[in-house]
């Protein structure tokens, strides 16, 4: 049994098959990339794992516990976070009550001066925790995503979801980035990562998966991946450098 | 200063109960309010006069504002007598306060088969309307005599509205129909703000009654009327309840009310009446319903005459208002146990006049016409 | 008896329809709450009425008149009080609270004046009000006119809408106001026309309600809310949804008094509401957002 | 300290103010307390998620029929604990079904539902019970209506305080932001909502059973005003819905405004509360604390 | 044909954007490069007319633009796809396309431009009745770009055209970008996405926190040791 387990996903949008009949899984400490040409069912999947949409048909097991049909706290409290394509911050609370929110109705349920800890321990992670106290409304885009991965961290997750955390960021943003990424993967947590920037995919990634019209079409080594005839041809295109 | 009296009310100037108080109530307070000040004044049994001087809330239609107008009346603006708001829930409101304080309470737009139970409870409030058994039965009467004479068939077609008046009127209605051999063929309730009366009418029409027969406001009243004539129904008798009396009846019939009945009704030959009706019209610009505004008018006309024989004195103007005879628009009034008895039940549109024709017996009775002439 | 209740149904949902035509435009295009629009209705209503009984000017032929005032002081009322609510705004969340307490206070102003102005009275006129048979049912002239309003109105609405520019724009308007000025519209000026010519149909329904209604100053609410429950059933903004509910609910309403008990037309009007907002709650019509 | 000493200090002044009034005081003192506790124990589920319900008379209104049906049957307190589980449990019902509506339609929704129970009941008067206005003939004065309702308001805001500073408050002003993010940080949206939802419906429903006595007749056009809905947004907005004095502080004056209104204008009241209403939005924003708020620090750095 | 002189743009105390300067010629493709927060999506937006600046001026073909609300720069031919993409999610593919060509100087040739759109995002013609808030991110990256090309502008502002766009598609935005600048169009771009960019550009600009801190032609500002470092980045460390 493996620590992640999706079979035979489907997700279906009246005539449009977004994920059609997706399998794959996740061992426990992995970091897998999620690959795939834009509207090929990435967020769709994303959504699916965290419970943001129902899916049509199929089994979303994590650790053995089935994930489809859950409600979305429920499947967050069993461990999963997430974070969004669009970035989605509370405006109107601070930063520390942004990140608070998932230390205190995640999965350890904290409280009071621990809730704050683990909130500072996140901020602190992501480099925002000199600004604790300032309204999450004033940030600029890249620092709402870190927030948003701060929240994220919060909950204590098992398995991180990012989807394009990683967009937007300019190279040396990008490397930061990466190097973020590393330490939490490092740290033993299992990480499933929408990316379209290919060289962070390879320097985080040993292993993708790719996505085509919401079919699966690779589940290979990184390299093999990014090599494989059908990945270029509906991903990559021609010769590549971005 | 000492040498007027000061009279407050807390009526209805703004939400639903704006209309009635706003046709019935206001108008004649300060019709009758003007005609004393401009006879110098309320006389006083030393036979000084005191001018009035009128202190007024709006209750919003509210009882919640209205109970905290009466206390504001009482205790705040410490006023020699109340006058009630329109309305059956508003005078119930404040009669335990109005007891509480003293004062006597003329409620007139009550209409409520408990009166006898109120005026026992508060005995120093007065109930100046009836009941809705009284106006059922009335029309029962009216109804029978006909179908005696053979006029109009054993059916009835009866709608109410969904509120205290229209229930307390079906409820009294119900069994005297059937004592007087009538048959409920249609008997529907619809509910306060039903704007669309095409589907009822046209039920009523479908159920072969010669009576129609409508326990109703205003709207209701309006808004049935005029379907009946576009559709062209034309029930033998055709009875509405509050508005159907009202002056402006006749524009909403376009012309054709001859022959409607509805509830209440003036003695229209009684030059009082007449004269009430002209001095209305003058001061307010159209003439008054023809059922409760002329009591409204009377019971203001009792209050004076009792201050004018008792003076302010809460339990004396009680006793006298309890007790005595007094002469008004509507004629000689005595109430029975503190209740206006001598009403008229049933009016018809006659002429041009709303003319009352029911209780049959009463000077001054008109003769019903059945079946009404077709729309 | 079935044909009874259809035509009438049908011939109330037209009035119901055209109410709630011009507050889906001021909702779906303007984004302005108006809780004060039952009361742009009445005061046409007034006037009409009041124009009726003094100078004899028929009901009918005030119409164009009628409408075209609506709009002037549908625009006027936008610029002078909405627009400032709206600019302060901005994309924050708060014209729909703002709007809702601004023109709950524009109610209470417009019914003061209406009540000072033409007191506390029912009002009512007959007008055109003669029975026309229609398949064996006998049907007001005045309802009739007041249907053919509706559905001409409504036609008109829906074809400008779907198939020229100026409907696409204004749909763009009430989709994504923040993204119109980016393919060059002037958001101002096409909400503006939305309130203008939202109250342009209210006034519409105004006189044609005086028509064959008795009305007094304080019934406003009434028709706002019935109105919303239209406007919401047909989906925010939605004008074909807005008529197939205006039409639906009067079907409904007439079914209920007649097979049924009129006793319960409302209750059935608000549970048939709640049962519409929980099964669909962006309304029968409205896109799935 | 200071701020548990204080409300405490106040609220005893406040109990003990009938001794010093006239009725009409004491009627203004009832008026003005009903509409503090209905202002705050709206704003205790409307205030942070922003649903902006106008189902407040619903279980006000239930409240007052409550005791309308059992006054003769039950001892007085007995009533107000049925009227307290009706309420709850039509708020459960409620909230179960309609909590996931947003905006306007929440709004009107909520609305349609006030007028639903009311021509429920109205149906159930006429064509079962055959009766429609209830008399409520209890032995309850004006000063003791005044102390329970001052006791409910004096409850519903200390509930507030600490609904604010619990994982409850928390999770409601996650939600007034984003629904998503809550519901993926592991809030249980339903429950919440719902337990926010029921609290402040109970509440509601009592302060319709207390002021009930003040009524004497009952109908359900007389209890099932949307006037009080409509007032009760109004001044909760007014004086800040998301602070804890803000429901409070604008209930009082606006109250007090009306009273003054439409006793000293009774034929321009309606125009005059309209043009203070379109008042009240172009001036005072974002509610008057926030407002006084804003006053106060420009004041203090101009003087820095 | 467009001037920015002193340009200063500040959210309440907040400077972002302080006395920068640029101007771009007819015809030319100018780029912005910047670390995140620089001001650059400011600065379009502040020619764009979605946020007035405090203090500068912007001059387009010799007027200022100050004070000329969003939708008439529109008229005037200046068209910006912003961040986030502002197109009507709400609306078929179609008619966001339809919607750009709105403005008077659209009118003409809107079908053949409309099929140009189609040509160069072949996807768009396949889901033209699809609502566009249901497409993917990238999906809705090319209907914003076409929506603007409908518009027939003199002057394109393209914010971050790339973001999240799979490396396929970003092939062919650039390519298309490369295709748009060839009929002659004007194009001021911001883009993370320097290496590619700076191909296609004729020139540069680089941001740093609200300031220009340096300018010159896209050749050579490529070969800048220091843009490369900061710029195009090194090859990120492999996992193993
Ligand atoms: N609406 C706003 N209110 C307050 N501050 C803002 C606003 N928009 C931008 N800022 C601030 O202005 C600065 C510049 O922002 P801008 O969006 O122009 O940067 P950018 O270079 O486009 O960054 P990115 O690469 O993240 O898009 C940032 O510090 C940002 O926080
Ligand atoms: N709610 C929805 N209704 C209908 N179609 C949808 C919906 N959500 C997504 N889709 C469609 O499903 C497909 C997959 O979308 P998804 O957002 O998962 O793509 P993606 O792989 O994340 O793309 P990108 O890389 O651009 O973010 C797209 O064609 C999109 O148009
Ligand atoms: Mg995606
Ligand atoms: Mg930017």
């Amino acid at each position: 049994m493996s620590f992640l387990e999706i079979e035979n996903a489907v997700k279906q949008f009246g005539g449009l098959r977004a994920v059609d009949d997706v399998s794959f899984s996740l061992e426990r400490g992995e970091i897998v990339g999620l690959l795939g040409p834009n509207g090929s069912g990435k967020t769709t999947l994303i959504n699916l794992i965290s419970g943001a949409l129902p899916a049509t048909s199929g089994d979303i097991r994590l650790n053995g516990m089935q994930l489809t049909g859950l409600r979305r706290d429920r499947i967050a409290r069993a461990g999963v976070a997430r974070t969004f394509q669009l970035v989605r911050i509370l405006p109107s609370l601070s930063l520390m009550e942004n990140v608070m929110i998932t230390a205190v109705f995640g999965r350890n349920t904290h409280w009071g001066d621990d809730a704050k800890r683990v909130a500072m321990d996140a901020l602190d992670m992501v480099g925002l925790s000199a600004r604790a106290t300032a309204a999450a409304g004033d940030l600029t885009y890249i620092d709402q995503k870190r927030l948003e991965l701060a929240r994220a961290l919060a909950a204590e997750p098992e398995i991180l979801l990012l989807d394009e955390w990683l967009a937007g960021l300019n190279p040396t943003e990008l490397s930061e980035g990466v190097a973020l990424i590393r330490k939490l993967h490092q740290g033993g947590l299992t990480i499933l990562m929408v990316e379209h920037i290919i060289d962070a995919v390879r320097a985080l990634c040993p292993r993708v998966v790719v996505m085509n019209s919401g079919q699966l079409i690779a589940d290979e080594a990184t390299d093999a991946a990014l090599s494989d005839p059908k990945v270029i041809s509906a991903y990559l295109g021609g010769d590549v450098d971005a | 200063q000492a040498d007027t009296v000061k009279i407050g009310y807390a009526v209805a100037r703004t939400g639903p109960n704006a209309t009635g108080a706003g046709i019935t109530t206001i108008p004649n307070y300060e019709l009758w309010v003007d005609t004393v000040n401009k006879a110098g004044g309320l006389k006083m049994p030393d036979g000084s006069q005191m001018m009035i001087e009128v202190v007024e809330y709006d209750n919003r239609s509210a009882n919640e504002d209205l109970v905290r107008a009466i206390e504001r009346l009482a205790s705040q603006d410490e006023v020699d007598l109340i006058l009630p708001p329109w309305g059956t829930g508003g005078n119930l409101a404040i009669a335990p306060l109005m007891a509480k304080f003293g004062y006597p309470q003329l409620a007139v737009t009550a209409v409520t088969d408990k009166a006898a139970e109120f005026a026992a409870r508060w005995d120093r409030s007065f109930w100046m309307l009836g009941g809705g058994h009284d106006y059922a039965t009335g029309l029962v009467d009216v109804l029978s005599k006909a179908h005696d004479a053979g006029v109009i068939n054993n059916q009835v077609a009866v709608v109410s509205v969904a509120d205290g008046f229209g229930i307390d009127l079906i409820n009294g209605a119900r069994p005297a129909f059937e004592e007087a051999g009538f048959e409920l063929v249609y008997d529907k309730s619809y509910p306060l703000g039903t704007s669309d009366f095409a589907a009822i009418m046209s039920e009523a029409q479908g159920s072969g009654a010669d009576s129609f027969v409508a326990f109703s406001y205003p709207p209701g009243s309006f808004g049935m009327t005029k379907t009946a004539q576009s559709m062209n129904y034309n029930p033998k008798v055709f009875y509405i309840s509050v508005g159907g009396a009202f002056p402006i009846f006749p524009g909403v019939a376009d012309g054709k009310a001859e022959g409607v009945m509805a509830i209440g009704g003036v003695d229209a030959e009684n030059p009082a009446i007449q004269d009430y009706f002209a001095r209305h019209t003058e001061f307010v610009g159209n003439p008054p319903d023809s059922w409760a505004s002329a009591i409204t008018y009377a019971s203001l006309e009792m209050l004076a005459q009792a201050v004018e024989r008792v003076g302010l004195d809460h339990a004396a103007l009680a006793k006298e208002l309890s007790d005595g005879t007094f002469q008004t628009v509507v004629g000689e009034i005595k109430l029975e146990d503190n209740q206006l008895r001598d009403l008229w039940w049933v009016g018809q549109w006659q002429g041009g006049a709303f003319r009352a024709v029911n209780p049959s017996d009463k000077a001054g009775a008109s003769d019903p016409v059945i079946p009404k002439p077709e729309w | 008896m079935l044909t009874t209740t259809l035509i009438l149904g049908l011939v109330l949902g037209g009035t119901y329809a055209l109410l709630a035509l011009g507050l889906t435009l001021q909702y779906g295009i303007a984004r302005i709450m108006n809780l004060a629009y039952g009361e742009l209705t009445l005061v046409s209503a007034f006037v009409v009425v009041a124009l009726f009984q003094n100078l004899g000017i028929s009901p009918l032929l005030m119409l164009p008149a009628v409408a075209l005032c609506g709009y002037g002081v549908g625009w006027l009322l936008y610029q002078v009080m909405m627009r400032p609510l709206v600019k302060r705004s901005g994309s924050s969340g708060r014209l729909e609270v703002d709007s809702i307490l601004a023109t709950f206070g524009l109610l209470f102003l417009i019914q003061g004046i209406l009540l000072v102005v033409f007191g506390a009275n029912f009002t009512s006129i007959s007008y055109l009000d003669q029975g026309v048979n229609i398949l064996g049912v006998s049907v007001a002239l005045n309802r009739l006119i007041a249907f053919a309003i509706c559905v001409a109105a409504g036609a008109a609405l829906v074809l400008a809408l779907k198939k020229t520019k100026w409907g696409l724009v204004m749909r763009a308007v009430a989709l994504a106001p923040g993204s119109a000025p980016l393919v060059g519209i002037d958001v101002n000026r096409i909400a503006r026309q939305g309130f203008a010519l939202g109250s342009a149909l209210a006034a519409t329904a105004g006189a044609s309600i005086s028509m064959y209604q008795t009305f007094s100053a304080t019934d406003g609410v009434v028709f706002t809310m019935k109105a919303l429950v239209i406007v919401i059933m047909g989906g925010v903004g939605n004008v074909p949804g807005a008529l197939a509910a205006g039409f639906g609910l009067g079907l409904l309403e007439t079914f209920v008094a007649t097979a049924i008990d009129p006793g319960l037309t409302l209750a059935a009007t608000f549970a048939i509401f709640l049962l519409v907002l929980l099964w669909r709650p962006q309304g029968l019509f409205g896109a799935r957002s | 300290m200071i701020r548990t000493v204080l409300p405490l200090i106040a609220l005893a002044l406040l109990a003990f103010v009938p001794f010093l009034v006239s009725d009409y005081g004491l009627g203004l003192l009832i008026g003005a307390a009903t509409y503090v506790t209905l202002a705050s124990a709206w704003a205790l589920f409307s205030g942070q998620t922003h649903y902006i319900s106008l189902a407040t008379v619903a279980f006000y209104g239930t409240g007052a029929y409550t005791v309308a049906v059992l006054n003769e049957a039950l001892p007085y307190g007995a009533v107000l604990l049925c009227a307290a589980l009706i309420g709850g449990a039509m708020a459960l019902i409620v909230g179960l079904s309609t909590l996931r509506l947003r905006g306007v339609y929440f709004v009107i929704f909520s609305f349609g539902l006030a007028e639903l129970v009311r021509q429920l009941i109205t149906w159930y008067e006429v064509n079962v019970t055959g009766t429609l206005g209830r008399y409520i003939f209890l032995e309850i004065t004006s000063r003791q209506i005044y102390w329970q309702m001052l006791a409910l308001g004096a409850a519903t805001i200390a509930l507030t305080a600490w609904v604010n500073r619990s994982r409850l408050g928390m999770a409601l002003r996650v939600i007034g932001d984003d629904e998503t993010v809550a519901a993926h940080s592991g809030i249980n949206l339903a429950r919440v909502k719902i337990i926010a939802f029921v609290l402040s419906a109970v509440i509601l429903t009592l302060a319709g059973a207390i002021t009930s006595p003040r009524y004497v007749y009952v109908e359900p056009s007389i209890v099932f005003n949307p006037t009080i809905s409509f007032l009760t947004v109004i001044m909760a907005l007014l004086g800040g819905a998301n602070r804890l004095w803000g429901p409070a502080l604008g209930a009082v004056p606006l109250f007090l405004v009306f009273e003054w209104l439409s006793s000293n204008f009774p034929d321009s009241y309606p125009i005059l509360l309209g043009l203070l209403f379109i008042g009240v939005v172009f001036l005072f924003p974002s509610g008057l604390i926030a407002q006084a708020e804003t006053l106060f620090r420009g004041r203090k750095e101009a003087k820095e | 044909m467009l001037e920015v002189t002193g340009l200063t743009v500040a959210y309440g105390k907040h400077v972002a954007l302080d006395h920068a300067s640029l101007s771009v010629e007819k015809g030319k493709m100018v780029a912005i490069l910047g670390a995140n927060g620089a001001g650059k999506s400011s600065l379009l937006g502040a020619i764009g007319g979605r946020v007035a600046p405090t203090s500068g001026d912007i001059t387009y073909r010799g007027q200022s633009l100050l004070g000329v609300p969003a939708h008439q720069l529109v008229e005037q031919g200046i068209a910006l796809v912003p961040e986030g993409r502002g197109i009507f999610p709400a609306l078929s593919v179609e008619e966001n396309l339809r919607l750009g060509a709105i403005p008077s100087r659209a009118r003409e040739n809107a079908t053949g431009r409309m099929e140009d759109v189609f040509t160069l995002f072949p996807k768009l013609a396949q889901r033209r009745t699809q609502l566009a808030g249901t497409m993917s991110g990238g999906e809705q990256q090319m209907v914003a770009i076409g929506r603007a090309l409908m518009s027939n502008p003199d002057l394109l502002l393209l914010d971050e055209p790339s973001l999240g766009l799979a490396p396929i598609v970003v092939k062919e935005v650039f390519a298309a970008l490369s295709r748009i600048r060839s009929t002659g169009l004007t194009v001021l771009v911001v883009e993370q996405n320097a290496r590619a960019t700076l191909e296609l550009a004729d020139y540069a600009y680089l941001m740093e926190v609200g300031r220009i801190s340096g300018s010159g032609p896209a050749s050579q500002i490529k070969t800048d040791p220091a843009v490369i470092r900061a710029f195009l980045g090194g090859a990120l460390a492999q996992t193993e």
